[in-house]
């Protein structure tokens, strides 16, 4: 790859562009791939085992078993691709996921939301 | 002659789905949100709109990054709701309004929109669920139009492009020689974030500016880029781009027949908005 | 920076594809249309481009009617050729320009050009054709670009959305911060047609007035909608909007540097031009 | 359908517009699926359970079953559709199909071609 151009970025929200899109790919198909209730039984049965079939690289395997949330997306992880790993497969809903990515308490992320209304 | 009776923009989250499936709209947490639409529905029953336009994003269910359109708009008998890893019930299909699709899709290519025309399409929850808000029978009194923009791999469409390209669906929506009553919908945000350190980010004063910009200053968040919008609405707060291609429909002023806003559902701010034209 | 050394525009036919399977290129029936080629090859000897960007129409490979494109863009490692029901020998696959791909692509959005970007794409006859016209060997010592443009489905992108296109992309390319010689192949046309009563119609006048105004007035075809053109080259010489793409990406003059043309080969007008910026 | 607006036609150029591509959609289809030779294969083997399969209307399937290339086209056939079953299935060449289309002889629609380059 070429030296990147400078981006701007935001702090705490990283952007689903080129580069993520490049990197995440293979982690992105598997995660489409659980739109069909056999594929996310198969990846249940057998996490490891899916995430090679699909071509996971190590990380992008390690951060899946570990629900690692934050370096799913820094391994090019799309938020509506992982969504679907979440809440299909995981059962996780998106405060759980909030919660796992901010390093509160589901019942502190729930509050900060109530709070935004205010 | 085709008519635009009316603009209805709403937010869409998967979880409204599962609280439809499981009747919670009058459980505490849910009523501030499904209360928005009862005076929406009597605009329904008395102006009986024929045919639904909706603006909306593809969430990873007809379309993967092997294939992703910027813009795409259907041209399909009949559009299915399917599993799309969400855990949302499916709906019944909807009929498609196909001779207006086809037109809108020649005259968006001649006007140098380069769409994706699609003989069958998957829709998601962010087609379906305004529908099921709307006609919560799920009997579709309705022939649809599905048009969805480029939510997913950044860059996105500018707010600008997306402006335009409702302008232009609005132009070919008043050139259609059916006699037809045209509801435009738009579908997604406001502001809310998914992803990284800054998730469950909702920014109030944004959204109200930007409810306020349908009416009084429609262009007014086409001066933000993609990344602007992101900075201000959340990662997925871009989803507002569907309502910017809903109000683009409409090259005069609107007013408001009804309005709601409520935060949170789920990590969202969720709006509802129901413009007509004067 | 990246350069464009070249745009090599050329017709393809399946036809061609089994020629060279079988050998035939001194053939009498063929060889007045690869005799065309080896000054092209000793340019590329001599010149030795990095990357291709190649401009082709999709006959139903990659793409289907569920989700017809206007524009695509490659944005792969590699790109496969595969069976695509002609029985054209498939060739092995083709590296992906990945950085330039995603550069131009990302230009493209924020150019208001609405490309599907492909992170898979399977390329036909009118992508694999030129390469190994270029190069028989079948060993690619460029990486690649594919771009892709309607011509299955009315209307068209027009003559000059495709031309104003190609200029984009020369933008892009201009603007790629790495040393690379770019080479722009424009695959497809002329004249031909293959169906209905008068399917064999082939128009030597316009062929000819239209490879000269890649020179002298590149504009020229910008005038024709899809109609004209179908009128005036045939249903399938719609297909030189890859020509127009290609030729759009040199801002300035170009001289020839080598031009072949012979009718017919299979049902069409076969024209190949290599074009040096000046 | 509404009524059509008027429009500009090519005699003898059947354009693959809107109209066309909304009759044509299953024909398509079902040739498209020719980019397969287990497809392909099928089809030989039961023709007329393979457009069935497909969803053909009765008229589109008798101009399969009779090689009936112009009312494939007035049936909503794109040409890059139906050539991948001519070339592909029937083993016809663009010569085949140029003649059986314009009443030609295939030697007659050769000599035309060559004469289009005097
Ligand atoms: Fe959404
Ligand atoms: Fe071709």
């Amino acid at each position: 790859m070429t030296a990147r151009q400078q981006k701007r970025t935001i702090p705490g929200a990283p952007i689903f562009d080129s580069d993520a899109a490049r990197e995440g790919y293979a982690l992105n198909k598997m995660c489409y791939s659980f739109n069909s209730k056999a594929n996310r039984d198969a990846f249940v049965s057998d996490e490891r085992a899916y995430c090679q079939q699909f071509g996971l690289n190590q990380e992008q395997t390690r951060a899946i078993l570990e629900r690692d949330v934050l370096s799913l997306i820094r391994a090019g992880g799309g938020v509506y691709f992982l969504g679907k790993l979440a809440g299909g497969v995981l059962g996780l809903d998106m405060q759980d996921i909030g919660a796992l990515q901010t390093g509160m308490s589901k019942e502190e992320f729930k509050a900060k939301l109530v709070a935004a209304g205010k | 002659m085709a008519k635009i009776v009316g603009i209805l923009n709403t937010s869409h989250v998967p979880a409204i789905g599962k609280a439809i499936h499981q009747n919670l709209q009058q459980d505490p947490y849910w009523k501030p949100f499904f209360d928005g639409f009862p005076p929406i529905r009597a605009w329904l029953d008395r102006v009986k709109p024929d045919i639904v336009v909706s603006c909306f994003n593809d969430h990873g269910l007809n379309f993967f990054l092997d294939k992703q359109p910027t813009f795409a708009i259907g041209a399909a008998p009949e559009y299915r709701s399917e599993d799309e890893g969400w855990g949302i019930p499916t709906m019944p299909s909807f009929p498609g309004a196909e001779d207006l699709s086809w037109h809108i899709r020649d005259r968006l290519i001649r006007d140098e929109f380069d769409m994706v025309t699609c003989q069958e399409m998957l829709v998601d929850h962010a087609f379906t669920l305004p529908m099921a808000l709307l006609w919560p029978e799920q009997k579709w009194p309705v022939r649809s139009v599905p048009v969805c923009v480029n939510t997913v791999l950044f860059p996105l469409p500018s707010a600008r492009r997306c402006y335009k390209l409702g302008e232009a669906i609005g132009r070919a929506i008043a050139a259609f020689p059916e006699d037809a009553k045209v509801l435009v919908i738009g579908s997604g945000g406001l502001s809310h974030q998914l992803e990284g350190e800054r998730a469950g980010f909702i920014n109030k004063e944004f959204d109200l500016k930007f409810m306020d910009s349908m009416v009084n200053d429609p262009q007014w968040a086409t001066q933000f880029s993609d990344v602007d919008l992101v900075e201000q609405a959340g990662n997925e707060g871009v989803e507002l781009l569907s309502w910017l291609i809903a109000r683009g429909t409409v090259a005069g002023a609107v007013k408001v027949v009804h309005s709601n806003f409520h935060i949170p559902i789920s990590n969202t701010a969720a709006a509802t908005m129901l413009l007509e034209p004067v």
